[in-house]
């Protein structure tokens, strides 16, 4: 299990093929990716992403152990970024590894859901005329529910 | 002595990201009520509940939780992680 | 929209970076690869997989055309080797890519239900003492129900 | 004169992946009742028919399906991708 909250930007195919190579045992590997997303104007200059530091780790590392147990994970990762991004930029990604698929993707599905709403990230996009922070959505709450 | 801390449009409006606040308040909503006393940015800032998250010591808890033992807690909007 | 049915290993973080590049708009990406996972006995020798050429592409290009309407996808792509593999080897994977994280799960979860039990492949375990057909699962056919 | 195609172990017990077959059978089912009077290993592959599957011209059809225009019908186990 591995969780990283980080500034800097990561290479996602290089980090799936690294948590692939280590999840041994496992037949079904899921990833998701996080891309940074334009504006609806389309003039999104800057996604400044404020977390905080101490919580986050707390919050992903319960969330992730969670999925680790429930779905009989052999492993599973969550990185994500904080800082300024720029369109198209990758924010965060999760994978998970288990034998059969059903698994890894409820539990990818599981860690999505509660990371949108349970971990301790705020958005804000910044373009040339606004700074607005993103609103949480109802249906991000309301799809913790399933679980 | 409580270490208070305040994220994104909250830490805006405050003014600041932490403070160290002397309070004996008993729950988080009592020591809402004291800064909202304090000065008009407080009040701003918490004149809907229903618009924050509290955690205290790192855990999302409720308003009217206690404090007792309580070192560090944090105001924030929801959270858009993800 | 990608379909590739090919013999050659492919490298997963690789195909992942270059779908991700490719697909403009989306704020969600998902992937699935499946590995070749050792027999129970952990004698695996060779998977060998076999196909039916002209039937796999179609029935596989059917399947993604489904998806990408259904979830309306900004992009999607389907990998599967044929041929002897060994433990651990990459199978095959999917990827899709859309607005929100719902759509693109749903329809990476479809792919691979149908994949598994709609497209013309067939396993075969080779071990030192002995060679068996795969036996299709009654949970992979069951699971084509709930779409 | 109609392509039929074996795959995995339907292939392995016929002995052969591909042949022609001179046939004026109407469905899937006359053409299978066939073959089965031919030689003893299609009796033996096609003796179970709730384990096998068919394509007519590549598209997954039924056994009672009619054979007027196919040019290419495949026998196969369930099939066991991804």
């Amino acid at each position: 299990m591995q969780i990283r909250v980080q500034s800097e930007p990561f290479d996602m195919g290089a980090e799936s093929n690294a948590f692939a190579q280590s999840a041994t045992g496992a037949g079904a590997i899921v990833t998701f990716t996080g891309i940074t997303r334009d504006s609806a104007a389309g003039d999104l200059a800057v996604m400044e992403i404020e977390h905080y530091p101490g919580m986050t780790e707390r919050a992903l590392t319960s969330i992730a152990e969670q999925a680790m147990q429930r779905w009989h994970l052999t492993d599973c990762l969550v990185i994500h970024r904080y800082g300024a991004l720029a369109p198209t930029d990758p924010i965060m990604m999760v994978a998970t590894a288990s034998r059969h698929r059903a698994n890894a993707f409820a539990a990818a599905e599981f860690l999505m859901d509660y990371l949108k709403s349970r971990a301790p990230f705020w958005k804000k996009e910044i373009t040339a005329s606004k700074t607005d922070w993103v609103a949480a959505r109802a249906e991000d709450e309301a799809a913790l529910k399933r679980w | 002595m409580i270490d208070v801390l305040y994220f994104a449009w909250v830490r805006e409006r405050i003014g600041l990201p932490r403070e160290q606040v002397e309070t004996s308040a008993a729950t988080v909503n009592d020591l809402i009520a004291e800064l909202i006393l304090r000065e008009e940015r407080y009040a701003l800032a918490f004149s809907d509940l229903s618009s924050l998250r509290v955690a205290l010591d790192q855990e999302l808890s409720d308003f009217d939780a206690p404090l007792a033992g309580v070192r560090e807690i944090a105001f924030f909007p929801p959270m858009t992680g993800g």
